[in-house]
């Protein structure tokens, strides 16, 4: 048994020795598997940071919108009890609040000062409106209210909520592209790479094959030196974009407009599927590589 | 060991071997000769299937070359020791480890002991540890002989194994090939040396195969 | 005249022909100049983005804060009169206006209605002020406020402005790490594929010199060949970016808080210095390789 | 021609070649002898400073090799040919480009009529357009030995250029190095061919120097 293993540590000794240690284009794969694994880590970053960002923005700025009444004073009440019926049967509003004079004192305050006097003022009424799940139809609403509360306007911020919510996706759409991006390019280097080593190593493969060795043995050599190498360079770069990401101060956050580039708690997980990913591509790449150049010899 | 059935060969269109007929019987010691250009070289790549025949066809240790899997091939080399007339070797790995390669790969076990020994009787005892390109002409020809033999082949082609070795070696090294036929394996040297082939006849019965205008004669014993 | 010519044609094509078409570290030069500059596109766009995003909050925010006297009426006119009289010898402040009463219901009007009885109102007289250049000392224009005239509140809006255009430089930052970090990965990439090809081609490069080929004859092959690759490669996916940005739906832009990821008028002229410094540096990094290789070879 | 003062030198420490004082005069015909290994190849590198000595100093051409710059060694190989025993090609120009290629580098003019007929000497004007990888064994030295010549060098130094040619072929390229040396070239052949020593002897005054343990000896005519 342990004789056997020893046997089976002398044979894979062995075999990783057949292969020259191929200097160049092993730092080649191994920086480059580095360097793209450190790029996906922010592209990917980024596309959770987008991810949030969307659905933030959907959610927050499409919360809540607000209807204003301004109609005679002897006409305000009924009409404020009028649109507060019609707002309860309106589908997709969670909940409607007239407001009182205390939280309109609070908005006007910046520009009136304190000493606001509240009652003599003609004020109009204040409706805050909750949405609830996908939100209610702004132009149906809208049609309603004109015939039954006509002095209601309506403000609904669908026109602020559709350009940045658009904008996140696109950062979002950004994000994946550079994925995509960057996937391509680390398959199309490592491709390269462990052709430039195959056809290096032209001689050795052909002394090899002229001694007896069989394909599956020589392509083994190469598809495990350069699957380690794409492994532990992606591990690396990785690791560090991580690290970078970590350090990064935190975007401060303005009215919840902007979010932090980072992962969020089980997200950090993610990025250590970047080296196998690239594992994975350098496995294929260099698997039908190897087997390419074999075929070229007898 | 290998037969050649109606064989011919040409690279690019222009033939070079024809109406190649022949057998090479199991412990049978063969010199084959020819002006340089003739097709030595080829005549022995078609024997370990490096190259395969235009026409005709070629049974190697009972198999019809046509009908090998490319493991197979594999497998056969590992019976067949040939010394290349360029030797190639693993530049990276020394002598020892070069001459113990195609066990290495054939995943068969090694004996240093063996290996030293092999390379003390072709004179390289000192240069076990050095690397390939460390080696003078002669002793990289060497290092290919005793790479050639180490598995302990049936068949040992050599082609062109003395060219840069001095007389008093060339014959020690053929007294080495003489051996491993009187030992029941077949032997097959290219060579330009006419004297290497006289000294040969004096202790084994050799065939001289001989290529000239695209056709192997066989010149039995008229040197 | 043109025989020379010829003959130095003639010449190059020799020249250009004494190293083998290296094809696979050729096509990883190319293929990694291209994805990086690529990249380097994206990069640029974002760090030129975040310039302008920076420089764009930085503005706006900046350019307008308020001045809000909220005093007894009968002191209104004087404290006004002092404030002005104070914003007038204050550095840094461009213009100081009082808004009429229009201007105040207008910025009342979303919350009030347009039917505001603005006479009858106690309303408090707002002090415009548009910033000069730096702006001014919003610390030191409180203290004197609050010596000379008691009822002024400033509103100076630096609470909004430091966190976004810290935000906007962060994204610079970013943007200008990335570049520096294509560029590492660039000169890496391309200073491995120069050693792969020059080990590849090791025995050229000795039969060349056994022959009697000065260093200078044979580095100019190699040198010659990787910047031209690196020019091309880069040239490529400069172009490629340059056309996936421009493809880029504008960001719709939301009160100036975003801006399109994209080259404004001249700066469509900078991706093309990408390839240029590309080929400078795969001229650099293949000279110094070239050199290193030839030195270990009498 | 080149001139050897005190020469040593050796391979990691051990001593291969000591106390070589020699100078090769212009116009004469040296043969190298020795058992592989000895150190002809090492010998040859001296003289077209592949290599440094150890101690003591070369001059070759009239100039100290010890204080030429690198382009300085460039300059000197334009005016050696040498044939080295692993001829090594450009793999991808044709046998012409690559018997060119001295000129090539050199930034000489060059004539493909002379190189041809040059080609057609040494038996290979069928081949001119052939790459390296597609010649026989004998083919390729005679390619090496093509260009080494093309330049009309001053010195030429060869390193075992008959090796893998057969005899007809052997003393063809031989007659060709006599004629080069009857019109004042200097010529030094590494050999193990005793044969080819003494046919050249037949037709040329040539001197054979044989390294053994560690020396160089002349040995004069006593073939
Ligand atoms: N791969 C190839 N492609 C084209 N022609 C080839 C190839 N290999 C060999 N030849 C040609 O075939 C002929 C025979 O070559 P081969 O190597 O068999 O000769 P050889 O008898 O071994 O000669 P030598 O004694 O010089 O080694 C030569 O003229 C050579 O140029
Ligand atoms: N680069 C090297 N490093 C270490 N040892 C070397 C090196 N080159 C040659 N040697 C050793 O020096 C000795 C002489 O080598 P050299 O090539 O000069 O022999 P040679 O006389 O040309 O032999 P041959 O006739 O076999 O070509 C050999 O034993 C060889 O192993
Ligand atoms: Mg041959
Ligand atoms: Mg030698």
């Amino acid at each position: 048994m342990i004789f056997s293993l020893n046997q089976a540590i002398v044979r894979f000794k062995n075999r990783t020795a057949i292969v020259p240690p191929s200097g160049f284009t092993a730092q080649l794969t191994l920086l480059s598997s580095a360097a793209m694994a450190f790029l996906a880590v922010f592209a990917l970053a980024l596309s959770l940071a987008a991810d949030r960002l969307a659905q933030r923005w959907g959610d927050e700025l499409s919360q809540s919108s607000t209807l204003r009444i301004s109609a005679p004073v002897e006409q305000i009440d009924a009409q404020t009890r009028q649109a507060l019926r019609v707002l309860e049967t309106t589908p997709g509003v969670e909940t409607a609040n007239l407001l009182d004079d205390e939280s309109i004192k609070q908005l006007l305050e910046p520009w009136l000062g304190p000493e606001l006097p509240i009652h003599d003022l003609p004020l109009p009424a204040i409706i805050e409106i909750t949405e609830a799940g996908a939100g209610y139809d702004g132009e149906a609403l809208r049609l309603r209210l004109a015939g039954e509360v006509p002095g209601a306007v309506l403000d609904d911020h669908t026109r602020w909520r559709r350009p940045l919510v658009e904008s996140a996706q696109h950062l979002r759409l950004m994000g994946s592209l550079s994925l995509i991006l960057i996937g391509t390019v680390v398959a199309g280097i490592i491709t390269l790479a462990a052709h430039a080593a195959l056809a290096a190593n032209e001689r050795v493969i052909k002394t090899l094959r002229l001694v007896g060795a069989k394909d599956r043995y020589i392509a083994r050599a190469f598809v495990r030196r350069f699957t380690l190498r794409g492994l532990w360079g992606g591990f690396v770069g990785s690791l560090a974009g991580m690290i970078s990401i970590s350090f990064l101060p935190p975007l401060s956050e303005v009215g919840g407009f902007l979010t932090g580039l980072g992962f969020v708690g089980a997200q950090w997980a993610l990025p250590f599927l970047i080296p196998c990913l690239i594992a994975v591509v350098a496995y294929v790449t260099t698997q039908i590589a190897a087997r390419r150049v074999l075929r070229s010899f007898m | 060991m290998i037969e050649f059935h109606n064989v011919s060969y040409g690279y690019g269109g222009k033939l070079l071997l024809g109406e190649l007929n022949l057998s090479l019987l199991p412990g049978s010691f063969h010199f084959l000769t020819g002006p340089s250009g003739a097709g030595k070289t080829t005549f022995l790549k078609l024997c370990y299937k490096e190259i395969n025949p235009a026409s005709g066809h070629v049974t190697i240790l009972g198999k019809d070359a046509r009908f090998l899997s490319r493991d197979d091939i594999a497998l056969l080399r590992q019976k067949i020791g040939v010394i290349h007339q360029d030797s190639q070797f693993l530049d990276h790995l020394n002598v020892l480890e070069n001459v113990a390669l195609p066990l290495t790969v054939a995943g068969r076990p090694r004996s240093d002991d063996d290996i030293m020994e092999l390379l003390q009787w072709v004179g390289l005892g000192e240069q076990a540890y050095a690397l390939p390109q460390e080696l003078s002409g002669g002793e990289r020809q060497r290092v290919a002989l005793a790479r050639a033999l180490i598995t302990s082949p049936d068949i040992i082609l050599a082609d062109e194994p003395t060219g840069n070795v001095d007389w008093e070696m060339s014959t020690k090294l053929l007294h080495l090939l003489v051996e491993l036929n009187k030992m029941g394996k077949t032997v097959v040297i290219a060579t330009h040396d006419m004297h290497l082939i006289r000294k040969a006849k004096a202790s084994v019965q050799t065939r001289v195969m001989r290529i000239a205008n695209q056709r192997l004669q066989l010149a039995g014993s008229d040197l």
